[in-house]
């Protein structure tokens, strides 16, 4: 077939089936016994998907394997491209290929027809795959690791797709939510430093407020209230805001957050956005202040062009005194379905990715935050006065009130309806105790596990 | 060469519509030219059909020379087949057209090249033979219709209406070219038509059907003159016969519109029946002027003219009975519409039929004793020229 | 022959000159040679039956088992639980908010699709030679042959709400700027104008072909009684066009009902996930993709497509029951 | 006719062509706002008001085009259409043929089954179809980007219609010079009908072309996607820059404008025809 040979690298040459999924296919092929058959016919039309087997490597063969990767291009998809290459040619006894995909929607058909890749990186945990057992825990292989140390990754990482004890999902690319300034607006609103509350934040948009200027864009994504409601006192989910299996939104902290965006959006100092719509604002002097996070500090730095300098700082202070936030990104986790042999090299890969100069390389290039203090540590400081929103991330990094994303079953789910009732109740079509009503039991719901919609 | 024989050949159709036949029994011999003539769906078409394996017959038998055709495929017949539409290939040229079907009967190269010349030659298709059907005129179509049926050197010949899609001159120089080529060829050669002057001046033998029957099988000159029954008379010739049914006392009753010589009319009345059926044609027709045996008094209904001849409508002026007759007159008769005048007609050419079973029952009187003359016959062939003309 | 080969043309027509066709036509050609002619006519149709068979009908078998079944790609258990996958949808706010979502679309694309490609149609019917006729027919179909996410990608880009054309028009003509896709009133009427943008084509295409079929002489004879021109659309060309407005209809509100990539393209943002802000452009298409292939709750997406199959069924069957009431059939 | 009467009827004239242009313009102004944004300067998109000339600099189409395997979504999907609508065109030539000139018992049916293909809504269906992909093993290729198109109701609706318009006759002449089936459809059947194939090929293509859904659902490497997933994709990577989002926009629109614009008398005949042959 056309492209065959070509895309031979996309593809991949090694598939070792185990047969426990086999059979676990059969028993669901035998359910429908018509599409045997068919499938008769079809086995013979192939597809380029059925690349042909080859043997699994024996110890000292070169193991490659693929990693399912969901950037398509840009400096991220560079930068991983890059970080992979350098890997294979330090490492002459591994070979990991980048299929680039949506990798967290396809990964389950993948392990469902028995052809999931080695290692992938998904964009959330996704309770499915937990579920139907397909995915195997980290934790042996760090424990066999020596050269891995737990204590070296930053906790709201270590904790990052953690289960009972379990690490099914180790962080990748971690960010979090920081706020971009226009540092000429604000010296001309004599504003001398960055806000450190949310008093403070809505007092200084007040003073930036003139006839064409917007003080202040925010995300039209959930992830960026969250901050604000942890900082403010409240919870993601009941016991514990990892793997709850209730929402605590309908409650004070809450209330009084979606209030406080509620006022800004009713006076007319704050607008909601898709990122990009905000940086072409920040950047054409519109507005003042742009929610976003540190990995697009290089697309806001490309837009404003050197016309003004940027400042950064991270989401301020709520009533408990102190700032949170939400630790968030991207995560490789290991399907089930390999040798032990490749899973090793997966995690090979895993530590290598970890160690401080593939941090600094990844951070420098892409604007994610370091996920060990070491490559925290190892960012020359010169870069960093030039990158505020990397220099403000890992502070955030570096706070006990940096938390990691829920991992519950359904949170994703969650996560939109938060989106909805958070745009509902600020922009006024609902009220707020109608909003956190209706979200709180429909997340509750979709946690529950009876709905799952 | 080859002689066909039907055999009790039967078709009938699912379903309430179409023709099918009812035991057609018929020989065609080798090299003759048989016309089947009929209405529409009077299973013409059907009987060509199953000659040529375009359709299986429900009952009978179809013989080639001595064997049975029935099961064999029409492609294995060796026929040669023209349609009235021509079903040339419109994206091909004249050769290809020609040449299609040999070719995929894989026949030699060098022989294909040979026959087309041989056809196209016959034909006098020479120039045209790179050109597509549609840079050809109705003729010339129709020529190389003939040819591709040709090419192949059927044994048998069929053609099912080829002349109906063309006007009339054309149709009757077509007419002459099919005669000639038979001539030539003497390919036994079955033709389909509803055309009664097709038929009269092509066939050696016209098959009149109707309603999945034979009625009659004869030669061109018989068919007119001695019809097998009422439905050929009325069939053949334009118009066909006037048929007219006589109740018996109708004869006897002195204010009946129709008289009858009292000879003819005691030996009418002693046959078996109620009542008699006569047959005129209308060219036998012609004013009473005292000598003929039968007279008929009827109103002047509508008047064609003809040019040659009047043709005049009438209807018998009797309030027992409404029958319309047509007859042939004078162009200088000085009939009008409304008149009301006593046609007679001599008795040789008075045709009588059988009341129940509609056969013919020969004349009135025979020729030696006709009374008078009303056109002057010189040749067999005269009628069928005549009638020709007057179309 | 010269009689042209168009496939439009009616074959009936074209063959009753020709006496002994009936003959033909009746005939059942049976048994012998007619053997192996069936077996190459069944041949003939045995792909296209088995592409059909395999990939469409199974499938909506296998759908019903899907939909009362707990069925999930990653567990080989699948377990009959009746009606429970109906019952938790029912109980879904969002389930209704998307049939709600649906359905606005639906009501307003219909007419607007229907009038406006009538009225476009009538437009480009006659006035202009053919010639330039052509063009001006092309130009109104283009959009639909181009793909729908990369022009989809060009009308978000349209209604960015600060650097858009779409404000810029507005603020042209002193009226207030919307917020277009970021906003829950306007970002389903932004995909809507999309959405006609791309198919108006279509249906323009088929009304002129409608329009060509009524007979001019009837329109002129109209005329020269005195009738004025939107007399005669009312009362002559509707009636006549009817037939054609309704398969508009039938082939425009099942379009709609199915829309899936304008919506997923226009309102996926930069970080996709479609169907917002606030689930104000869910529909129910968007719903079952989500539901399937986001969360993986396929048996719930089942259940979701069956109810979906019931209404584009029952629009289609009450949109038959209307026709038969008030369409012209010449 | 009166001069009053002439003038008012030269007037509704331009009225009316006035309105025939302003919608052909209304029609094709996004495709040229496509081409404005993708070759404006960098700050130019951003201008209020906009510029409405392009601005003619190719710098961020040079570098979509060049820094993305354009080339290999394209042939993707040029072999995904390319196929499908060789396999369109040999399934409903056969089928067609079939239909119009066999006459066999179930033909009835068979036709009841094309059109029911067109009354099953495509959304209901995904799950299922997906469910069927993964058992058959079928996700991820380009078979099942294929095969399931692999036969289209139009295209059996408009060659059997075809079929059917050829004269009878033609079949039996060919029958008693010993022509077979096969033989006949290819040298006969097959030419004559070249407006139906020409129609059907192009909406097939077209269609094919215009593919997102199913790929974006069945497949998941790149190495099998057509060029719309593929787009899809990079709506993300170039997130806000409009000149290369607008430029991605236009390598994937180029080949199916340009197709159609050669070719758009036969499109628009074809669709047009439509109707005319499958009425609901």
């Amino acid at each position: 077939m056309l492209a065959r040979n070509r895309f031979q690298q996309y593809l991949g040459g090694s598939r070792s089936p185990q047969s426990r999924y086999k059979s676990r296919l059969q028993s669901v092929r035998r359910v429908s016994v018509g599409f045997v058959g068919g499938s008769l016919i079809l086995s013979a039309c192939g597809s380029a998907a059925a690349a042909p087997t080859t043997t699994t490597s024996a110890s000292n063969a070169p193991i490659s394997f693929q990693l399912w990767e969901s950037h398509n291009g840009g400096p991220v998809g560079d930068a991983v491209t890059a970080l992979v290459n350098m890997f294979d040619s330090s490492h002459p006894n591994i070979h990991v290929s980048i299929v680039v995909t949506k990798a967290s929607s396809k990964l389950p058909a993948a392990v469902a027809a028995g052809d999931p890749p080695v290692l992938a990186e998904i964009s959330h945990y996704d309770g499915t795959l937990v579920k139907g057992l397909a995915l195997n825990s980290w934790n042996q292989y760090m424990k066999n690791d020596p050269t891995f140390s737990q204590s070296n990754l930053y906790p709201s990482v270590w904790s990052n797709g953690l289960v009972g004890n379990q690490h099914y999902r180790l962080i990748a690319s971690a960010k979090v939510s920081e706020v971009f300034y226009n540092e000429s607006m604000f010296q001309a609103a004599g504003i001398t430093t960055p806000p450190t509350t949310w008093a403070e934040l809505a007092s200084d948009a007040a003073k930036l407020k003139s006839s064409n200027v917007i003080p202040l864009g925010w995300k039209d994504s959930s992830a960026h209230i969250l901050p604000a409601i942890l900082s403010n006192g409240g919870s993601m989910l009941n016991g514990s805001n990892t793997v709850g299996t209730s929402v605590n939104f309908n409650n004070a902290a809450t209330t009084a957050t979606f209030q406080y965006f509620r006022n800004l959006y009713s006076a007319g100092d704050l607008v909601f956005d898709h990122g990009s719509t905000l940086r072409a604002d920040l950047a054409s002097g519109h507005m003042a202040m742009i929610d976003g996070t540190s990995a697009g500090e290089a697309k806001v730095l490309a837009a404003v062009g050197g016309k003004f300098k940027v400042g950064a700082f991270v989401e301020p202070a709520g009533s408990t005194g102190h700032a949170a936030n939400l630790v968030q990104g991207l995560g490789f986790v290991l399907p089930k379905g390999h040798s032990a042999a490749e899973d090793n090299a997966a995690f090979t890969f895993v530590n290598w990715w970890y160690q401080p100069a593939q941090q600094v390389y990844w951070s420098e290039h892409t604007g994610f935050a370091p996920m060990t203090k070491a490559g925290a540590a190892a960012i020359p400081q010169s870069f960093l006065s030039s990158h505020p929103g990397l220099q403000q991330s890992i502070v955030a990094m570096s706070s006990q009130y940096s938390y990691p994303r829920p991992v519950s079953d359904s949170y994703a789910q969650v996560q939109a309806v938060l989106d909805s009732a958070f745009q509902q109740a600020v922009t006024g079509s609902q009220s707020i105790s109608a909003a956190l009503t209706q979200l709180q039991s429909q997340g509750n719901s979709y946690m529950s596990g009876a709905s799952a919609l | 060469m080859t002689a066909i024989t039907l055999e009790a050949l039967e078709k009938r159709f699912g379903g309430t519509a179409g023709s099918a036949l009812d035991g057609i029994d018929l020989e065609i011999a080798d090299g003759e030219f048989v016309v089947l003539l009929g209405p529409s769906g009077c299973g013409k078409s059907t009987t060509l059909r199953l000659i040529a394996g375009l359709e299986t017959p429900t009952g009978g038998t179809i013989r080639f020379g001595k064997s049975v055709v029935n099961g064999v495929e029409g492609r294995d017949r060796n026929i040669g087949m023209v349609f009235q539409n021509y079903a040339l290939y419109p994206h091909m040229t004249v050769t290809d057209n020609l040449c299609f079907g040999l070719k995929s009967r894989g026949v030699e190269k060098g022989e294909i090249l040979k026959r087309l010349d041989e056809i196209l030659e016959m034909l006098s298709l020479g120039d045209l033979a790179k050109r597509r059907p549609r840079e050809l005129s109705g003729g010339q179509r129709q020529r190389v219709a003939l040819g591709r049926a040709l090419i192949g050197r059927p044994s048998v010949f069929l053609m099912d209406e080829p002349l109906s899609n063309l006007d009339a001159n054309l149709r009757e120089q077509m007419r002459m070219e099919i005669a000639k080529l038979h001539r030539i060829l003497r390919i036994t050669t079955v033709y389909v038509t509803h055309d009664q002057v097709e038929a009269l001046t092509l066939a050696d033998r016209i098959v009149v059907m109707n309603e999945g029957k034979i009625q009659q099988v004869s030669s061109p000159r018989r068919l007119y003159d001695e019809p097998a029954n009422i439905f050929v008379a009325r069939f053949i010739g334009a118009p066909g016969m006037n048929v007219l049914r006589i109740e018996k006392d109708m004869l006897i009753d002195p204010d009946s519109p129709f008289y009858l010589d009292e000879q003819i009319t005691q030996s009418i009345v002693e046959s078996t029946g109620s009542a008699v059926r006569l047959g005129i044609r209308p060219e036998d027709l012609a004013l009473h002027n005292g000598g003929f045996p039968l007279r008929i008094r009827c109103r002047v209904v509508l008047i064609e003219q003809l040019g040659t001849h009047l043709q005049v409508h009438l209807e018998v002026d009797s309030d027992k009975l409404s029958s319309n007759i047509i007859a042939k007159l004078d162009v200088n008769c000085g009939v009008a519409v409304g008149d009301v005048v006593t046609l007679g007609s001599p008795a040789h050419l008075i045709h009588r039929f059988d009341d129940e079973t509609e056969l013919h029952l020969g004349r009135l009187a025979n020729k030696s004793e006709r009374i008078v003359s009303l056109h002057s016959t010189s040749g067999d062939n005269s009628h069928g020229v005549r009638i020709g003309e007057q179309q | 022959m010269t009689k042209q080969l168009d496939p439009a043309l009616d074959h009936d027509d074209y063959r009753s000159n020709d006496k002994s066709d009936l003959v033909r036509r009746v005939g059942v050609r049976s048994s012998l040679f007619n053997v192996k002619n069936k077996l190459v006519g069944y041949g003939l149709l045995l792909p296209a039956a088995a592409v059909f068979i395999l990939f469409f009908y199974l499938p909506a078998l296998y759908l019903f088992y899907i939909a009362f079944y707990h069925w999930s790609i990653l567990s080989p258990f699948q377990q009959f639980v009746g009606l429970k996958n109906f019952r938790t949808l029912l109980a879904q706010p969002l389930f209704w908010r998307s049939l709600e979502n649906s359905l606005y679309y639906t009501i307003v694309m219909i007419p607007a699709i229907t009038f406006l490609s009538l009225g476009i149609a009538m437009l480009l019917r006659d006035g202009l030679s053919a010639r330039r006729g052509g063009v001006w027919r092309a130009a109104v179909f283009l959009p639909h042959v181009t793909p729908v996410v990369a022009t989809s990608i060009i009308w978000v880009w349209i209604f960015n709400p600060h650097f858009g054309l779409a404000n810029a028009v507005l603020s042209a003509l002193h009226l207030p700027q919307l917020g277009w896709l970021e906003s829950t009133t306007w970002a389903l009427p932004a995909v809507m104008i999309d959405s006609l943008w791309h198919s108006l084509g279509l249906y323009v295409l088929i009304f002129l072909a409608g329009l060509s079929r009524v007979p001019r002489e009837i329109i002129e004879v109209a005329s020269l009684d005195g009738a004025k021109s939107p007399r005669i659309f009312r009362r002559i060309i509707w009636p006549l066009i009817s037939p054609t407005t309704f398969f508009v209809i039938v082939l425009a509100s099942v379009n709609t009902w199915q829309a899936f990539s304008q919506i997923y393209t226009m309102t996926g943002g930069a970080h996709g996930g479609a169907g917002g802000p606030a689930f104000s452009t869910t529909t129910d298409a968007l719903l079952v993709f989500q539901t399937a292939f986001t969360y993986f709750h396929f048996s719930l997406a089942a259940a979701m497509s069956l109810v979906l199959f019931l209404i584009i069924l029952a629009l289609t069957v009450v949109q038959k029951w209307i026709s038969d009431r008030i369409v012209f059939y010449r | 006719m009166s001069g009053a009467k002439l003038l008012s009827l030269n007037f509704r004239k331009v009225v009316r062509t006035l309105f025939v242009l302003v919608v052909a313009i209304g029609f094709s102004f996004p495709l040229y706002w496509v081409v404005v944004t993708a070759f404006n300067t960098k700050g130019g998109v951003y201008s209020i008001p906009p510029n409405f000339v392009p601005a003619l600099h190719a710098g961020a189409f040079r570098y979509v085009l060049l820094h993305t395997h354009w080339l290999h979504y394209l042939l993707n999907t040029v072999f995904i259409a390319g196929v499908t609508v060789l396999l369109v065109l040999i399934t409903s030539a056969m089928a067609g043929y079939a239909l119009a000139e066999l006459n066999l018992r179930g033909s009835g049916l068979f036709l009841l089954l094309t059109v029911g293909v067109m009354l099953l809504p495509t959304q209901a269906l995904l799950i299922p179809q997906y469910a069927l992909a993964l058992h058959l093993h079928l996700l991820n290729g380009y078979a099942i980007q294929i095969l399931p198109f692999a036969a289209s109701t139009f295209g059996i609706f408009l060659f059997r219609q075809f079929f059917k318009s050829l004269p009878r006759e033609y079949w039996e002449v060919a029958s008693l010079e010993g022509v077979g089936h096969l033989r006949y459809i290819l040298r006969v059947s097959l030419p004559l009908a070249r407006p139906a194939v020409i129609t059907v090929a192009l909406l097939t293509f077209i269609s094919s072309w215009n593919q997102f859904q199913w790929p974006l659902i069945m497949t998941q490497s790149h190495s099998v996607q057509p060029i719309e997933v593929a787009l899809s994709h990079y709506t993300q990577t170039f997130e806000a820059n409009w000149r290369k989002l607008t430029s991605a926009v236009i390598i994937a629109l180029a080949p199916i404008v340009i197709l159609f614009l050669i070719l758009q008398r036969y499109i628009v005949a074809g669709v047009a025809g439509r109707d005319g042959g499958i009425n609901l």
